[in-house]
């Protein structure tokens, strides 16, 4: 029954013993970081398994009772980041036991916060646990961002942290602002006391929640930190920030504002149009934008931002249908992205950098990286039977299902634009050279089994969900229940 | 002419505006008649339930330990990141040389500083003050030693190792803490409603593991900001 | 009690309007501390109920003040300090890489 | 049961592991065998394999006559090309023509939209690769331009079946109830519509001629198959178009001198004769059109392989580099009186049933004339090509290699196969299980097919001087990509925006916060 307070404690306690072990012997860091890792694993595992007879589960701390102090719940919506914090934890420690070479001890210090933090974000029921969650997140980016410590990368985490704060600084306001007018933190118990104030109160509310959150998951113009974050930063941070640290800003957020105003409120007062338009907007400019990269992880960061532009068109669906495909795509993009950040990173290897134009050739160096990057890539795009087609269709037929012809159409349109510069990258891995002497020179890569098997592993499930997305989809297909009903949540949690 | 600041006005336009609308909101909240239905509850049961006289410390080390947790780890990390970023240079700051009195006077004082500390620690759930409070005269009594004594003189004794050491322990020490209420029986932080020892309110020995809690965070609090400063102020 | 809003406001304002319109980097980072103490302003104020004492109840009393928005605001303080802290350190690496505390300066990432 | 395209698709997989020439090749032809008995021993009209995708019941294999047909004609010309390209199919172009050949023959077999979608984006992925090369900027170019006009097109589709779907909640593979004009772009873009033609030329005239050889007989028919499954209209306007591209083909073509440009724009013109057979109402025409579609892959493969030959033993691919080749390739000078006299509907010839059909299902004067134009035009336009190749004397190029006994055997193969089946109008209508009133080889029919070609042939001395060869760039700018330019400026300065200012940012960020709340206030 503790078991959702230990995938917070687990990390935690890691944190804090790290230090310790930093201290007397290096030896067992890595042992350590890769047995909590496990162990969170399998809980979230536990969860997604059991998910019928265990959830929705809720666990008051301090054995208060609900409506007096924090709450954590898990419910159907939480095992949408649960199924990509499951893939992601291990798989994202595994790929940087050789690539983090200096300070470990604080690397996964770091890495652990982050999970700490993203497992608190997706878990608490508590708006003001939720803002303490939040900046211990946005505090771990911030340092992994810095990590390398290359010009670059002080610099992106500088504007990062600007970013971030300001934006903080209204999201606080918007939790201080619910708790003034409801006199609770509770999620489950604001709903009711909000719907008394006036209309514009609760939009200026929604306005304040949308930016606060909006910087973290880089919806266009808030998105200008993303791509330059990107570019000087370790590969297991690039794919925990697209898999997982974004989703869950995004998540929260979502869930922040169909519990506490309720799709009632948002449909009347134009909010999930602005939200949908706005959606649109970013994917179309996140895809153009990426079209003049040269810098692979800056473009990957682009388009990340455009997809995270078809999420938000899903969720702004206001339907269960919407939800459920912007759901998958969270989690599907979280693989497809994460599996293309690891190939990328294997593929940097030998190319010694992220520049398109040095990148050519790789495809004689690294024929079996370069297949799997081909592939995940057609699968962005969404060229069946990979999974990103899957996505595009449940996201496309949930938009023409609630009568949404001409945002159907932007996204067919987003996808045409995301081949452009897809294609780019193809060609310039597998562009060659006329003479043979640079291949011959060419450095033998040899990758480890641990740098190989993020990858792998996570463009086997890509296929796997391409032909069978029903997996995932059985997995998803209560949570817009807990979203759209605010009744449900209250139940939980209050048991009434 | 001094030309006009196209950004400066269109800064001061937008920073107008914004305003106006948090004013606007402000006011528009503040207006609702709010049932401060949570807040009524601590003040009327916080005593009887949790044993402390200090309700802030109540909310901190028992209906709300979860965000002291969260908080507590916030300064860890920014504590380790600001250590990770700022590596160790020799430090050549402050180069002031204050006169013996000055110098005399702050020995004079440390003590006392330590003995306010430990008291507002200590009391935290008697009197205003508690761990954080406690915490932050600790890492006065650092920052006051490194300004007087010199950067060398600090790290001889206490360096960012050492520090980051007793953070951890304070850290884990506060986790075991939680962890107590689960044995107990609760769930994790739980304190007073698991019965663990309340104690006659007003007493030094109540609020069953909230004074614990309090050294802990205050451990934590103390080094945590200690080491910042002493990073920070390692300049080369 | 109502007066303090318009401080609030103005406190915000102001802090944004520094971080807009300043260069040095540690001015903009001044600025952010002034939003961020106008919010803990807003957490006092909204816990002030008048002629309430503080809640520490040695005995009965008829009004205290609200609780809770103050252990929150000392949450907020912690934090706060903590993104000040890490602020104040990136400045240094920068100045110490870029050799300029000048923000518009600091553009290396761009496109 | 397994859909007949999936020994292909399989072989490719095995192919991933098998890496010595020989035993690929041997692969690819075994697969192709066993996937032509498979059309021919599995039951008819039978769903036969189901999949799921979500809980949409896919059908994975359904054959029924008319897809039977075109697999026949699509497994054999693979073989043919297997026999043609024996010595100049290289290892990894023998695993991407499995994915294509396969995904082609696939398709047909499919009677869902879903796996519909996935074997049309397959076989642009297929031609994706096959196109591609390493080194070649140009064939890079050619590929990246084919991939993107054919996502497209598949796009479009992919809409149109979702919009299809949201209507009639079913996704079988039927004529839509809504979106059919998606439908119709992503289909016009495969087949060749005028207007969307760019890449056939584009593609077919740049490529290594053994794959255009192969190519060429797929892409753009699978778009006519899609014509015939999907585009279901009650007015004949859709025979209208075919006939404006039966003509624009020819126009487009007769100006050019470079062989396989030449040959693919007669590919968009021949494509006009099957829309018009397709898009008449009558069985007889219907037929026709897909009856053309057989013989028309048979001669342009001939015809393909007629250029691909003249380009292995001189080294030169345009009119006015050739001449007088008559004597140094016979069998080449033979196989493209064949295929000229095929293709130009001449009696006895491959091509002339199937006009003959097409002809004898029309039932207006404006598409007959039209059609009879369009004959005299490609006539024309590939007595051009055997004269300027073959018999005029400006040039007078030297062979350079000898064509290998292989494609030599494949061109006698594809001829022989061309006069069995145009001697042979019974078989055909067993082939299509139809008895049509026509008398094939009546006086007027055979007039009325000698016509055109006698014509052009009076014709030519008079316009030889117009259409005359000259020498020419195989890439212009076309509409499609003077938009793609257009538009990568407007990334540039999307890019621009973008100048690593943190205040400039934040000033976003926050004018942000501001129009929203603006909004909030106005619209409320």
């Amino acid at each position: 029954m503790h078991l959702p307070i230990l995938l917070i404690l687990i990390p935690l306690f890691t944190v804090f013993s790290l230090g310790l072990f930093a201290f007397f012997s290096k030896k067992y860091i890595i042992p350590l970081v890769f047995t909590s890792s496990l162990a969170s694993t399998a809980i979230i595992f536990y969860f997604i398994f059991n998910r019928e007879t265990r959830l929705p589960f809720s666990y008051n701390l301090g054995s208060w009772q609900p409506d007096l102090a924090i709450n954590i719940l898990v419910d159907h919506y939480t095992l949408v980041i649960f199924a990509a914090m499951g893939l992601m934890i291990l798989l994202s420690v595994i790929y940087s036991l050789t690539e983090i070479t200096r300070n470990k001890a604080k690397f996964y210090l770091l890495l652990n916060v982050l999970f700490v933090g993203i497992a608190g974000m997706v878990m608490t029921a508590d708006l003001f646990n939720f803002y303490v969650f939040f900046e211990i997140t946005s505090i771990s980016s911030y340092a992994l961002v810095a990590y390398n410590d290359k010009d670059i990368s002080l610099e992106a985490a500088f504007k990062y942290l600007m970013l971030g704060t300001v934006s903080a600084v209204f999201l606080l306001l918007a939790i201080i602002l619910t708790y003034m007018a409801t006199g609770t933190l509770n999620m489950v118990l604001i709903p009711e006391r909000l719907g008394n104030l006036p209309v514009l109160t609760r939009q200026i509310l929604i306005a304040f929640y949308l930016i606060g959150l909006g910087v973290k998951f880089a919806i266009v113009p808030l998105h200008t930190w993303l791509p330059d974050a990107y570019v000087g930063v370790p590969i297991t941070y690039n794919v925990l920030s697209s898999a997982l640290i974004i989703k869950t800003q995004f998540f929260v957020l979502m869930r922040i504002l169909y519990i506490l105003f309720g799709l009632n409120f948002l449909q009347d007062n134009m909010i999930t149009t602005i939200l949908l338009v706005w959606g649109i907007f970013s994917m179309l400019f996140g895809h153009a934008a990426a079209f003049q990269q040269n810098n692979l992880k800056r473009l990957l960061g682009y388009s990340t931002i455009a997809q995270m532009g078809y999420v938000i068109i899903a969720f702004s669906l206001g339907t269960p249908a919407g939800i459920v495909a912007g759901s998958f795509h969270m989690v599907n993009h979280g693989i497809m992205k994460g599996a293309v950040f690891f190939a990328a990173g294997n593929l940097h290897k030998a190319a010694g950098s992220y520049q398109l134009n040095k990148m050519q050739g790789l495809a004689d160096i690294m024929p079996k990286t370069s297949l799997i990057f081909v592939l995940l890539l057609l699968s962005m795009v969404g060229i069946p039977p990979l999974s990103g087609f899957a996505s595009k269709w449940l996201i496309l037929e949930a938009a023409l299902e609630a009568g949404y012809l001409l945002p159907g159409f932007m996204i067919i349109l987003g996808s045409f634009l995301s081949l452009g510069y897809y294609l780019s990258i193809i060609i310039n891995i597998y562009t060659g050279e006329k003479d043979l002497s640079k291949k011959s020179s060419a450095r033998a890569v040899g990758l480890k089994i641990n740098e190989i098997l993020p990858a792998a592993a996570l463009t086997a499930v890509c296929i796997i969900l391409g032909l069978y997305p029903a997996i995932l989809t059985g997995l998803i297909d209560r949570a817009p229940e807990f979203l759209l009903e605010q009744l449900n949540y209250i139940n939980i949690i209050i048991g009434g | 002419m001094k030309k006009i600041n196209f950004d400066k006005v269109f800064s001061f336009i937008l920073v107008s505006l914004l305003g106006l609308f948090i004013m606007k909101v402000l006011y528009s909240v503040a207006g609702e008649e709010a049932a401060r239905f949570t807040a009524d509850h601590y003040i009327s049961y916080g005593v009887d339930e949790t044993g402390a006289i200090n309700i802030i410390t109540a909310i901190l080390f028992d209906y709300r330990a979860f965000d002291t947790l969260g908080e507590a780890t916030v300064i860890f990390t920014a504590a380790s990141v600001v250590a990770l970023l700022l590596p160790r240079h020799e430090a050549s700051m402050l180069k002031t040389e204050f006169t013996p009195v000055v110098q005399q006077s702050i020995a004079f004082i440390l003590p006392f500083l330590w003995i306010i500390s430990i008291f507002l620690i200590s009391y935290g759930h008697l009197s205003p003050g508690g761990g954080f409070s406690g915490g932050v005269i600790i890492s006065a009594m650092s920052i006051l030693i490194i300004f007087t004594y010199g950067y060398r003189y600090m790290t001889r004794r206490f360096n960012v190792k050492k520090l980051s050491l007793i953070e951890d322990i304070g850290a884990l020490a506060f986790l075991t803490i939680g962890l107590a209420g689960i044995i107990a029986g609760g769930t994790f932080l739980a304190n007073s409603q698991v019965g663990i020892y309340p104690g006659p309110p007003g007493e030094l020995l109540s609020g069953g593991l909230m004074p614990l809690s309090n050294f802990a965070v205050a451990a934590k609090v103390g080094t945590g900001l200690s080491v910042i400063f002493l990073s920070l102020a390692r300049e080369d | 009690m109502i007066l303090v809003f318009p401080a609030i406001a103005i406190l915000i304002s102001m802090g944004i309007y520094a971080v807009l319109t300043q260069k040095n980097m540690i001015r903009i980072i001044i600025g952010i501390s002034i939003v961020e103490s106008a919010i803990i302003l807003l957490l006092g104020a909204i816990s002030y109920i008048p002629d309430g004492v503080a809640p520490i109840l040695d005995q009965p009393y008829d009004t205290v003040v609200d609780p809770l928005p103050q252990a929150l605001g000392l949450t907020a303080v912690v934090i706060n300090a903590s993104t000040t802290a890490i602020m104040l350190a990136l400045v240094i690496k920068l100045y110490n890489r870029y050799q300029t505390l000048d923000i518009h300066e600091i553009r290396k990432l761009r496109g | 049961m397994l859909n007949p395209g999936f020994p292909l698709l399989l072989a490719a997989l095995l192919g991933l592991i098998l890496k010595a020439r020989k035993i690929r090749y041997f692969l690819t032809a075994g697969a192709l065998i066993i996937s032509l008995i498979l059309m021919f021993a599995l039951p008819q009209d039978k769903i036969l394999t189901t999949a799921s995708f979500f809980d949409l019941e896919l059908i994975l294999n359904y054959i029924s006559l008319t897809s039977r047909n075109i697999g026949l004609i699509f497994g054999l010309f693979a073989l043919l090309v297997l026999v043609y390209g024996y010595s100049l199919l290289s290892l990894a172009s023998l695993n991407l023509l499995n994915i294509f050949v396969g995904s082609s023959i696939a398709i047909l077999f499919v009677g869902d939209y879903i796996s519909f979608f996935f074997f049309w984006e397959l076989i642009s992925v297929a031609a994706f690769f096959l196109i591609y090369d390493k080194v070649e900027e140009k064939l890079r170019y050619t590929a990246e331009y084919y991939i993107i006009i054919h996502v497209l097109g598949g796009l479009s589709l992919l809409f149109g079946i979702l919009l299809n779907y949201n209507f009639t909640g079913e996704i079988i593979l039927a004529p839509p109830e809504a979106g059919l004009l998606f439908f119709i772009f992503g289909i016009a873009i495969k087949l060749g519509f005028l207007g969307f033609h760019v890449w056939i030329p584009k593609t077919y005239a740049a490529i290594p001629f053994q794959l255009a050889v192969l190519m060429a007989a797929y892409t753009s028919k699978v778009g006519v198959y899609a014509l015939y499954r999907i585009v279901e209209l009650e007015t004949n306007i859709v025979a209208y178009f075919g006939l404006l591209n039966a003509l624009g083909g020819i126009l487009l073509a007769i100006f050019h001198s470079h062989l396989r440009i030449i040959i693919s724009y007669s590919i968009i013109s021949q494509i006009g004769y099957m829309i018009v057979g397709i898009g008449l109402s009558s069985q007889i025409a219907v037929t026709g059109g897909l009856f053309h579609l057989i013989n028309h892959i048979l001669y342009k493969g001939l015809l393909f392989m007629m250029a691909g030959t003249i380009c292995y033993s001189t080294g030169f691919e345009n009119l006015s580099d050739l001449g007088n080749l008559w004597k140094k390739t016979p069998l080449t000078f033979l196989a493209g009186i064949i295929a000229t006299l095929s293709i130009a509907g001449f009696p006895f010839f491959n091509g002339y049933l199937s006009k003959a059909l097409i002809k004898a299902g029309i039932d207006s004067q404006l598409l007959y004339y039209g059609l009879q134009l369009a004959g005299v035009g490609t006539s024309l336009l590939f007595i051009k090509v055997l004269y300027f190749a073959f018999l005029s004397k400006n040039n007078d190029p030297d062979i350079v290699k000898i064509p290998p006994l292989s494609m030599k055997l494949g061109m006698v193969l594809i001829s022989a196969f061309m006069m069995l089946t145009a001697w042979n109008p019974a078989a055909v209508e067993r082939l299509f299980q139809i008895s049509p009133d026509v008398a094939y080889f009546s006086s007027s029919s055979i007039l009325s097919g000698v016509l055109p070609f006698i014509t052009a042939l009076l014709l030519f001395p008079l316009l030889k001087k117009y259409i005359s060869p000259h020498p020419e760039k195989v890439f212009q700018r076309d509409f499609f990509s003077k938009l793609g330019y257009s538009f990568i400026n407007l990334d540039k300065k999307i890019s621009q925006i973008h100048s690593g200012d943190l205040i400039r940012y934040l000033s976003w960020s926050l004018l942000a916060l501001l129009v929203l709340l603006l909004i909030f206030l106005l619209a409320g």
